[in-house]
């Protein structure tokens, strides 16, 4: 029993570094052994396709509002990624915004990939309008004029140039709106936009804000969710169930990862407190 | 007089913009919808604004690490330099994808700023083993919360455990939506609170002035 | 105080007014194409009654409040070490450092975060102990610089204040965190608060602080960053107790009767859940077609506002 | 083996970054300060492309004494806000300050009542205590769980008798909230270190799948 505490207050005096290594470790270790996990969709995850899928049987173009920069790129470029090529494969029209500048060149990326993809025209099937400051004045302000917050899009071309743009003068003119955001952006889109105005909202977010969102999901101020690299995994599953896409990407690959370092962490948690009551009994 | 006045103006500013931003809520007339469109877009060059501000002040920062010469105003020189060549390769040869200015965002904003976050992952790692202790029963509540939601988020654990996927679905759903709506209803409340007290001019502390 | 009987006041705000009645006929008559002409949209009308419930409630109080009748506010844990924190710092001669927060200037948190500022620099500046304020919002930056300015006045130690101790930093959230991180090693503070909107980098910001042994009071509206408050920092104010933490450190009574108000608002909500509440349960023994039922959907619909 | 040079760039910078875990150093300073250099230039060059210019110099340009005159009005709040740098001016800046909050907190108050308050309430009212024995539990735990942690926000008295045993039961149900974020964010983060590692052992050396 000594021994172990002593193990104990040494466990607790570990440095830190050792620890990260072992985190490192567990995540490269799944990059080269070949099992392939995958994610049941959960609930959340059906909700969305399903009212994303209501949306696309609608005429109205769809709102694309995408908020993530480089840092969170691995958890919300495999999401952007799979939603894209939900809507463009459907045949559908988009148009595109942002209120985080640094998510401009980002976006002009995937949808130029798009666009060779799915021969797209700019201008007729997609729309990008660029970015836009004061997010959330923009947002309560968008449910009643466009032009008003956008006098011309990110090519610098006026919006009444733009073929897809002529029947959509508000939020009312667009079959949902969509957030695929890093911050706290869909709970400015709910507060200043969906509910004065109400209209169909989804959002995609980084699982760091998810659980904050499940009260909107109850109320239904919120139609669905995509939580993280994980909802992001979720999606790429059902989308290939449904024939969308090809192979799971770069979420689902990141599965086994995710695994080991969970658990890792989860084992640093448990030696932790082990460790904590030990000492805690030679305190006494 | 004139003082008083000019110590009077900006409260009096804030009391007739703040209720008229208020009330247009339940207003639909175009009387005064139409200046709460105008307002609006005021918005979006004074929010730019705060940019332009912040631009500046990571400049005027740098500047004065130079010219002080304070502890590693070398590196202030990397700063200011990548700086200017990003806003002169921005403007000579436009931002569309395949630019230089594309490409300098996608292989050196872009590999900096995303392994700075990946670090935090490493983080996290060294602070729930150093910090997340059963200490108290509402810790306790925590770490047991945590862990199952957790176990429920490796695919190994629950595909082949049964109950685990269900418990995680059933903590989100109920009691963390009631948490997080507590906090909700809690955090707007004080937030009508403190935008009702300062508009009114009860609460004082950001628009005070010398000598008052 | 508000004081309403100040004639030149009423003037500012007419003239303040007129100006803006002015360019509303002015813009109304330019871009009015396709706007409502209806004078009060109905589906508001609940909305309105809370409104006006609460700013009632509101008045109500604030009006106790000026006559000077004592209010009785339950301690806020964190705020009633604030004394010993400033304490703290200053028996062992180190700066304190306050954090308020990576919400914008106009997030109300962040105005709250302000107030607490306030107090915190006053108390300091009375025991000779600086306030170090890291900034982050280029728009908090300057208030932030001027409200720790007016605590020096308040405490009468105008001359002791350094606008230096209130530095810009950075908009970067993670370059922001190595650098508060560096000054707490560098200035070795005795107690940190780390009060407003945080992000990811609050984690950084508070387990360096741990580590250093400092003090810490820490305080949050971003619920997923509150875990790791809760476990590296000594007390945490959680979502709305910085709101009333900043409406209690100000002596003022008429501040304090504010909380009073969103308090038997809640007391109105919890009412509200408890009849529907029992409502359900009815339903749910009796059947849908008895009155549980109707009284949940007039409930739903009066707090939707569709029910008129 | 990537030989994009612009992929080895990238990499290095990523070791460089990673440098920092085992202790800060001269390769990390460089890359942390190029970084904010170049995302503030960054930050600049799109802010005037999509907004400054587009949405402010070219309406005056263009129009600027006809309908977009309006916009005349931010650009004097913005120049209110600079007389805060000469001493003699300095109080100027309250009034763009008092313009600047007013419309944010103005209208903030009815929409956080909105979306933060009443929609909040109905949900909870709706909650049916119907259906299967998971979602009556389920939303008995909802209904309750609310209402103790709202009791844990009430500042009027102090908690005690059964004011405190529901507030505690409030605590509760707050950590178990907590918990489900806390494991949330780990998840997260772990997701941000996969893409680097993918990057690196993918994109550029090209030795996993």
């Amino acid at each position: 029993m000594n021994y172990l505490r002593t193990a104990a207050a040494k466990l607790v005096g570990l440095d830190r570094r050792v620890v990260f290594i072992a985190v490192f470790v567990a995540v490269a270790i799944p990059f080269f052994l070949p099992v392939h996990f995958t994610a049941v969709p959960e609930e959340e995850t059906i909700q969305f396709d399903n009212a994303l899928v209501q949306a696309l049987q609608s005429e109205k173009p769809i709102l694309v509002d995408v908020d993530f920069g480089p840092q969170t790129m691995a958890e919300m470029e495999p999401m952007l990624l799979a939603l894209l090529h939900r809507i463009f494969q459907s045949g559908h029209k988009a148009i595109f915004l942002t209120f985080m500048t640094e998510a401009t060149s980002p976006i002009r990326n995937y949808l130029a990939e798009m666009e060779s993809i799915y021969d797209l025209e700019y201008g007729r099937d997609y729309v990008f309008l660029g970015y836009a400051s004061a997010y959330a004045y923009t947002m309560y302000g968008l449910g009643n004029s466009f032009s008003a917050y956008f006098h011309r899009d990110d090519r610098g071309t006026p919006l009444d140039r733009l073929p897809l743009m002529k029947n959509v003068n508000s939020l009312r003119d667009v079959s949902v709106v969509i957030n695929i955001a890093s911050n706290a952006f869909p709970r400015f889109w709910i507060q200043y936009s969906v509910t004065p105005h109400g209209f169909d909202f989804l959002a995609g977010t980084t699982a760091v804000g998810a659980t904050e969102y499940y009260p909107y999901l109850q109320t239904g101020q919120l139609k669905g969710l995509l939580a993280g690299g994980r909802g992001a995994a979720e999606y790429e599953t059902l989308l290939v169930e449904k024939g969308i896409l090809k192979g799971p990407g770069d979420a689902t690959a990141g599965l086994g990862a995710q695994s080991l370092a969970l658990f890792t962490i989860l084992g640093f948690i448990l030696i932790g407190n082990v460790a904590y009551f030990l000492n805690r009994g030679k305190a006494r | 007089m004139r003082d008083r006045i000019a110590y009077r103006l900006p409260y009096a500013v804030m009391a007739v913009l703040g209720l008229f931003m208020l009330v247009q809520y339940y207003i639909p007339h175009q009387v005064v919808q139409a200046p709460r469109q105008m307002m609006l877009q005021w918005k979006q060059p004074l929010n730019g604004f705060i940019i332009l501000l912040a631009i500046v002040g990571i400049a005027t920062v740098h500047v004065r690490k130079i010219y002080r010469q304070e502890r590693r105003w070398g590196y202030s020189i990397i700063t200011l330099g990548a700086m200017a060549a990003m806003i002169f390769v921005g403007f000579a040869y436009g931002v569309q994808e395949g630019t230089i200015f594309s490409d300098w965002f996608k292989y050196l904003i872009s590999p900096i700023e995303a392994t700075m976050f990946s670090l935090l992952a490493f983080y996290v790692a060294s602070a729930a083993f150093r910090a997340f202790r059963a200490r108290s029963a509402s810790a306790a509540i925590l770490l047991v919360s945590a862990t199952v939601v957790m176990l429920a988020l490796i695919p190994a654990v629950s595909q082949n455990i049964p109950l685990i996927s269900e418990i995680s679905a059933f903590i989100l759903k109920y009691p963390n939506t009631a948490a997080k709506r507590a906090i909700l209803i809690g955090v707007s409340l004080g937030a009508i609170s403190v935008a009702l007290k300062t508009i009114i001019g009860i609460d004082r502390t950001l628009l005070e002035r010398d000598g008052k | 105080m508000l004081s309403l009987n100040q004639n030149r006041f009423f003037l500012a705000v007419a003239v303040t007014l007129l100006m803006f009645m002015g360019s509303t006929v002015y813009a109304a008559s330019v871009q009015a194409d396709g706007m409502s002409a209806e004078w009060f949209d109905t589906s508001r009308i609940t909305h309105l009654i809370a409104l006006l419930v609460f700013s009632g409630l509101f008045f109500y109080f604030v009006w106790r409040g000026k006559k000077g009748r004592p209010l009785h506010i339950r301690p806020i844990d964190a705020m009633d070490l604030l004394g010993d924190a400033v304490g703290r710092a200053a028996e062992m001669g180190t700066p304190m450092l306050y954090a308020p927060g990576l919400g914008s200037l106009t997030d109300p948190v962040t105005v709250a975060s302000l107030n607490i500022l306030s107090k915190v620099a006053e108390k300091g500046a009375r025991l000779h102990t600086r306030t170090l304020v890291p900034n982050y919002g280029p728009l908090t930056w300057p208030v932030a610089q001027e409200v720790v300015r007016q605590a020096y006045t308040r405490a009468g130690k105008s001359r002791e204040f350094n606008p230096d101790d209130v530095p810009y930093l950075t908009s970067r959230s993670f370059t922001y965190a190595a650098a508060t991180a560096g000054m707490m090693q560098r200035e070795k503070t005795a107690t940190n608060f780390f009060i407003g909107h945080f992000y990811s980098e609050s984690l950084i910001l508070t387990e360096n602080g741990a580590a250093s042994g400092a003090f810490q009071i820490g305080g949050t509206d971003a619920v997923e960053q509150l875990p790791f408050f809760i476990t590296t920092c000594d007390k945490v104010m959680i979502g709305e107790e910085i709101f009333a933490a900043s409406a209690l450190v100000v002596d003022d009574p008429v501040s304090r009767s504010v909380v009073k108000a969103s308090d038997w608002f809640k007391v109105i909500l919890l009412a509200l859940f408890a009849i529907g509440l029992i409502a359900a349960l009815l339903e749910a023994i009796l059947g849908p077609q008895l009155p549980g039922d109707a009284t949940i959907q007039w409930l739903t619909a009066f707090s939707r506002g569709d029910w008129l | 083996m990537s030989t994009d040079p612009y992929i080895w760039i990238a990499a290095i910078l990523t070791l460089g970054v990673f440098s920092f875990l085992y202790k800060d150093n001269a390769f990390f300073a460089v890359c942390e300060h190029l970084v904010v250099g170049l995302s503030a230039g960054y930050m600049f060059v799109t802010y005037w492309n999509n907004v400054f210019f587009p949405e402010l110099i070219l309406p005056l340009v263009q129009n600027g004494t006809g309908s977009d005159a309006h916009l005349w009005v931010p650009v004097g709040i913005c120049f209110l806000w600079a007389c805060k740098y000469v001493e003699k001016t300095k109080d100027m800046y309250r009034l763009a300050l008092a313009f600047w909050l007013s419309i944010d907190l103005g209208l903030s108050i009815p929409t956080h009542m909105d979306a933060g308050v009443l929609a909040q309430i109905a949900g909870t009212i709706s909650a049916p205590l119907n259906g299967s024995p998971v979602e009556i539990l389920g939303n008995l735990v909802l209904i309750l769980g609310t209402s103790f942690a709202l009791l844990y926000f009430f500042f009027s008295t102090e908690h005690q008798g059964v004011l405190k045993g529901a507030s505690t039961a409030g605590t509760w149900v707050l950590m178990v909230g907590f918990g489900a974020s806390f494991s949330y964010v780990i998840l997260s983060r772990i997701y941000l270190l996969i893409g680097r590692l993918l990057f690196l052992f993918r994109d550029w050396l090209g030795i996993a799948g």
